[in-house]
């Protein structure tokens, strides 16, 4: 047994110490929700990742691609298994993908030990800002905080002066009320923390809102997914939504949309990006994903997007030699890609420094929703976290 | 102030509790009869959510897609019970826990496949989108009252077909002594599948009632699933009685819980920490409630007799 | 026939690193050992489930205080696994020992129930604990430290550390339900009242199977934490009670080996079905009807040849 | 005073409206075989239930020798030396014969929390059973699955069990439940040979053999005890003869 083991463990570092050979096609593991209740977001995002491979011909500097799916079926573990199977069956050069926080968290150590890059394109979690950054780890999404940030700002410099804020009581909820009050200056004068994930009735919050003096002048929530599509809901229904404005991040967006329906209707959010951005990158991705697959991207589509887009811009920076760690960090560092966001850095935590928008729910000519933007409330936002406490230069 | 919003909790307790009736009702009448386990009971929760928004996009009128969800939430469960349940009866609880997690996993990816991954749209029609102003100075959702009503009317309607008819009578005999049936010369096959398909249709009224205040979407009968389990365990498995006032029991304790308990453990701790501790005492409050009941009555509230 | 199939798959488990080094695939270690925890929790549920007639529906809840015990002592220095582990394993038989005063009160669908309103209570408390990543879990930056005695980084070690506990596990519960202590549980099982008629004060022994159980799992706790290198709230809930009450039960309980078919049948075929379509649910679960309706004593009982028809009482 | 083994006074259960014991009283003295009989819902096995400790009365003191007994449940009473048989066979189906009578012996051989040695090849326990079987005449059955046995034999095995946790006292409910006329018979006798060992306290519905067996009877009507004395007192007691024997005969 135990010459074996020894016999084994030989076999692995040999394997480990041969020399990298140069690489023959570039390939990406994408790890994202496909089955499941939140398939819908995977979905986007897969059909995003198409789209750029469309639109890159299908080759990367002069690597031909392939993009390995990965359904992380909306839990931790699954997550972890399936990035573990990426990077030690399928070898891939790099991960991206990641929805949700609790998975891209269990599933990132794997990732980094076997020295893979790992391309976040949505979950932003302040761990990987801060203290845990990565040199394996970017972003072409947002670290959660960035995004109440900006709408704390909004309502600041909008004048309103009595908030009820309303948020789930896990630990993303608590940093979206965190980033809100460290821009907003106003009287926070009530704040519920729900439970999560099962709540799914929000009247005796409502009745507390409304029995709220004085009267509150707006609400703030975060609501993701099918929580968002219940609150607004409800919101609506219990006649809230005229008499106390809502506001939001991450509850309105185009995978919520449909079911919330005219309920959502005029609501206001911050986001990074949206489909009306006016640069060339994203004139040419939101008309191309509308002629291609019949429906208007959401964000998460957008970042997936963008995800490639960097890979490619990496691979192209170092001539082919992704074996070149070091070459291929610094290229994605430099983000030299016109992005569907327009202008983005990196923060030293390979967080995105961006723009932020506010944008507002509206319904099109043809009876579909959609959110248009409305203006801009950051320019060149860098997240709270990395010049902090992560120690990367 | 505080007890007008007392009375709007009770009112949103309430419609809670008659939510949780309407799942519970079919679930401890197919458990206390036939003595099954079935956990596919949520499903039918879905699928009558489904239906209704499926067929709300087909006709364009709500009353027209929940008259319809009905029915066809009952032939779901009617096949379901011919083709898959009905051969579990005799079996061992386990290997009915086995067999109807197996039909979630299928409903769940089934509607997905018919309904498309995002979560389904199901909106309320003009008329019952109003505010009604029964407090002073507190409008409450009409729609609310309504499922309120409904499920009275339902729990009126049940206890009346339990304690008036022949068919109840035998209902009551099933669940307290089952044997006691085929002595009786019962089709106790027929009276089996009658009630199943009256469970399932309850809960396929839940799920349309549910569907414009909550998310339309694969999956969402599972917590509410538990939910009726806690409440049939509650009340005793096979009582009407006990699902009804044990549903009403959980729907006001969470409710009271969420609006309350942060604010009453603030009296006691610095506000932050009562903010953090109070949600999550407010989501163990049903499943302490469940612990000290079953404590002091391993039996529930109330067993039907002669168990 | 059982004992042919159970010896083929601890083989096959066995030579699973070998195969994994020949062609280069240390994924599978990965695989196998996450096939081969979730065994040992199967096994520590059949203990009380299939011999003890208790039905536990909050089994996930050891699991992650298992690993939680692990991920929460790493958080705070201490690496050493010989801490480690006998304090996830401890923390596990006391929380068994002090719930199984209160849920084995209960029988039959109430003691499920019980059980479940346990795990998730633990389920909002540690979802609640922000100092220890709260829903977000905990990530665990060193695998627990066996002083150089074996050093679980080393993926074919920690595979074979796993291999002989699951050895040890079903061993013990072998010899345990051949044991006076394990007539006693077959016994209450079948008949509780004609137990205690003849003079057995079941309630004790119940308990402590019980609590035997529970640590069981927490040991399995203790290396699915280590394997993931993570410990979330997600390990204790409800839904993961389900599937390992699920695996039991598709294993068959009439035998130790019941819970090692039903794990790695289960967790292998959502494993490939998952890479065949992303729909596989929808094939998995009519596979497991199939399996009650054709199959009385599940797997197992399919290869003894009992078969649900001629079984007829 | 003394050679009184169980005495029960004043046993009052109540199941809502029902009163299924009503102020029960009875003795069973050293060596003596006490039957209890009365028509179907009499009460009989409710008492038999408050005996062993399985249910609790309303009010009522139960004494085992000169200990009160009223607040300990049925295995504690068992480890006094109370035996029981079941009226419903209750022998555990899935194990052989010999296992069942194993067990009964382990219950009183000290405790049970020994997880590692094979409780089936354990000598202290497969002698006892082994000879405790060849008494009843089940020795050639040993190794059968209780299953399999016909209902004569498991009412044997039911009183083999009952047997091996060596009683002072034994209660019976129904021993001759469902047996044919030579069974019966032989159960009977299997029954008049224990005297010795411990005193009998049989719930039966054979008259034959109640009458063959029996050294005193106890008569309940509705949860009442109406007579108790020797077998010819009974039989000439003008109450029983009204309220119960007299319509069995006629019957």
């Amino acid at each position: 047994m135990k010459a074996r083991t020894i016999a084994l463990a030989a076999a692995f570092a040999l394997s480990a110490a041969l020399p990298a050979l140069a690489a023959d096609k570039v390939k990406i593991g994408y790890v994202t929700t496909l089955s499941k209740g939140p398939a819908a977001i995977g979905k986007q995002m897969q059909d995003a990742v198409e789209l750029a491979l469309d639109h890159l011909g299908k080759k990367m500097g002069g690597l031909p691609v392939e993009i390995v799916y990965a359904d992380d079926e909306f839990d931790p573990e699954i997550g972890k298994l399936r990035s573990e199977e990426l990077v030690k069956k399928d070898k891939v050069d790099f991960v991206s993908g990641f929805i949700w926080s609790n998975v891209l968290l269990q599933a990132r150590q794997p990732i980094f030990k076997a020295n893979t890059f790992l391309i976040g394109s949505n979950a932003g979690p302040h761990e990987l800002a801060g203290k845990e950054c990565s040199p394996w780890f970017f972003s072409t999404s947002w670290q959660n905080d960035q995004m109440p940030e900006a709408m704390g700002k909004y309502m600041t410099d909008a004048g309103i002066k009595r908030v009820y804020v309303l948020s789930p009581n896990y630990p993303a909820g608590r940093d979206m009320v965190a980033g809100f009050k460290r821009y907003y200056k106003g009287e926070i004068v009530g704040e519920i923390l729900t439970p999560w994930p099962q709540h799914a009735d929000w009247s005796a919050e409502f009745a507390k809102i409304r029995a709220t003096e004085p009267k509150p002048e707006a609400v703030f929530v975060f609501y993701p997914g099918g929580a968002g599509i219940n609150f607004v809901k409800q919101y609506a229904q219990a006649g809230l939504k005229d008499t106390i404005p809502l506001y939001n991040v991450f509850t309105t967006d185009s995978t919520t949309l449909k079911a919330q329906g005219d309920a959502a209707l005029g609501l206001l959010s911050t986001m990074s990006w949206g489909a009306d951005l006016q640069n060339d990158a994203n004139k040419r991705f939101v008309a191309d994903f509308k002629k291609k697959y019949g429906y208007i991207p959401s964000f998460y589509a957008a970042q997936a997007y963008d995800s490639i887009m960097l890979i490619a811009s990496a691979v192209k920076a170092v001539n082919d030699k992704i074996e070149d760690k070091d070459a291929v960090r610094k290229a994605l560092k430099a983000s030299d890609f016109a992005s569907v966001r327009g202008q983005v850095k990196f923060n030293n935590n390979h967080y995105p420094i961006e723009n932020f928008y506010i944008q507002e729910v509206v319904k099109d000519a043809d009876g579909t929703y959609d959110t248009r933007i409305k203006g801009t409330v950051f320019l060149a936002h860098a997240d709270s976290y990395g010049a902090k406490e992560c120690k990367m230069k | 102030m505080t007890a007008l919003l007392l009375i709007e909790q009770t009112l949103n307790g309430l419609q809670l509790g008659v939510m949780l009736f309407l799942m519970s009702a079919g679930l401890t009448l197919v458990f206390g009869i036939m003595n099954l386990i079935n956990l596919a009971h949520g499903s039918l929760f879905m699928v009558g959510a489904y239906c209704a928004a499926l067929f709300l996009e087909w006709t364009g009128s709500f009353v027209l897609a929940a008259l319809l969800a009905l029915p066809a939430t009952l032939l779901v469960g009617l096949i379901i019970e011919i083709v898959v349940l009905r051969t579990l009866y005799e079996r061992d609880h386990l290997d009915q826990v086995l067999a109807t997690s197996g039909l979630i996993l299928f409903f769940n990816e089934a509607l997905h496949l018919v309904g498309g991954a995002e979560a389904l749209y199901l909106d309320l029609p003009p008329f019952l989108k109003g505010q009604v102003k029964i407090i002073p100075g507190s409008p409450y959702p009409l729609y609310r009252l309504v499922v309120i009503a409904v499920g009275l009317a339902v729990a009126l309607g049940l206890y009346l077909l339990v304690t008036r008819t022949r068919t109840g009578m035998l209902i009551r005999a099933g669940a307290s002594n089952r044997t006691m049936l085929s002595a009786l010369g019962v089709n106790v096959r027929l009276l089996f599948t009658a009630v199943f398909g009256l469970g399932a249709m309850l809960a396929g009224l839940g799920g349309v009632m549910a569907g414009p205040i909550v998310s339309v979407q694969s999956g969402m009968g599972e917590n509410v699933l538990i939910l009726a389990f806690v409440v049939i365990v509650i009340g005793g498995i096979g009582s009407i009685r006990g699902a009804f006032i044990a549903a009403l029991l959980i729907g006001l304790i969470d409710t009271m819980g969420r609006a309350f308990m942060a604010d009453l453990m603030g009296l006691v701790m610095s506000h932050t920490a009562a903010q953090t501790a109070g949600p999550t005492i407010a989501s163990m409050l049903i499943y302490l409630l469940m612990a000290g009941v079953l404590f002091f009555r391993p039996q529930g509230l109330f067993p039907p007799r002669g168990r | 026939m059982e004992r042919i199939v159970t010896i083929a798959v601890l083989i096959a488990l066995a030579a699973v690193p070998l195969l994994a080094s020949v062609f280069d695939a240390p994924f599978y270690l990965d695989l196998f050992g996450r096939v081969m925890i979730y065994a040992i929790a199967a096994i520590s549920l059949n203990l009380i489930m299939g011999y003890g007639g208790m039905v536990s529906f909050g089994h996930a809840a050891f699991l992650g205080l298992g690993g939680y015990a692990v991920g929460i002592l790493a958080k705070e220095g201490i690496d050493s696994g010989f801490v480690q582990w006998p304090l996830a394993i401890g923390s596990c038989a006391l929380f068994a020992l002090l719930t199984g005063l209160v849920v084995l009160r209960t029988s039959g669908a109430y003691f499920i129930m019980i059980t479940l309103a346990f795990a998730q209570m633990l389920f909002f408390l540690f979802t609640s604990l922000a100092e220890y990543g709260g829903d977000d879990g905990l990530t665990i930056w060193t695998r627990s430290d066996f002083a150089g005695l074996i050093d679980l980084n080393d993926g074919a070690s920690f595979y074979y550390l796993i291999f002989a506990l699951l050895l040890a596990c079903l061993g013990i519960s072998a010899r345990l339900i051949d044991s006076r202590f394990g007539m006693v549980l077959r016994g209450a099982k079948a008949n509780e009242r004609r137990m205690q008629a003849i003079g057995f004060p079941t309630f004790r022994y119940k308990l402590a199977a019980y609590t035997i159980s529970g640590a069981m799992c927490g040991l399995a706790g203790a290396l699915l934490a280590n394997q993931a290198e993570f410990v979330g709230p997600s390990v204790l809930h409800w839904s993961r009670s389900g599937e390992i009450l699920v695996m039991v039960v598709l294993g068959g309980m009439g035998g130790v080996a019941g819970p090692v078919l039903g794990a790695a049948t289960y967790l292998l075929l959502s494993y490939f079905l998952a890479d065949l379509t992303k729909h596989w649910a929808i094939i998995m679960g009519p596979l497991l009807i199939l399996v009650v309706l054709f199959a009385r004593g599940g797997l197992l009982g399919l290869l003894s040849g009992r078969r649900a028809k001629t079984d007829a009482p | 005073m003394s050679d009184i083994l169980l005495r029960a006074e004043g046993i009052t259960k109540r199941y809502g409206g029902i009163l299924a014991c009503d102020n029960v009283g009875i003795e069973l003295r050293a060596g003596e075989t006490h039957a209890v009989i009365g028509p179907n819902g009499a009460g009989k096995t409710t008492l038999l239930a408050q005996l062993a400790g399985e249910i609790a009365p309303d009010s009522g003191r139960i004494h085992l020798g000169a200990r009160d007994v009223t607040d300990l449940r049925a295995p504690e009473r068992a480890a006094l030396g109370l035996g029981r048989s079941f009226q419903i066979t209750s022998v555990f189906r899935e194990f052989t014969t010999r296992q069942n009578v194993a067990l009964a012996v382990q219950a009183h051989d000290g405790h049970s929390f020994r997880f590692w040695r094979k409780a089936r090849t354990d000598a202290a326990l497969i002698e006892p059973a082994r000879a405790m079987l060849d008494r009843l005449g089940l020795g050639d059955r040993a190794g059968v699955p209780a299953a399999l046995l016909s209902h004569g034999e498991q009412r044997q095995l039911e009183l083999a069990m009952a047997l091996a946790t060596k009683p002072r006292v034994l209660l019976l409910d129904e021993p001759m439940a469902g047996m044919g006329a030579a069974d019966s018979e032989r159960m009977t006798q299997l029954l008049s040979a224990l005297k010795s060992e411990a005193a009998l306290l049989l719930v039966e519905h054979d008259m034959d053999a109640v009458f063959a067996l029996a050294d005193r009877i106890t008569v309940m009507t509705y949860g009442r005890v109406i007579a108790t004395g020797t077998p010819a007192e009974i039989r000439a007691n003008q109450v029983v003869r009204d309220a119960y024997l007299g319509a069995d005969e006629a019957a």
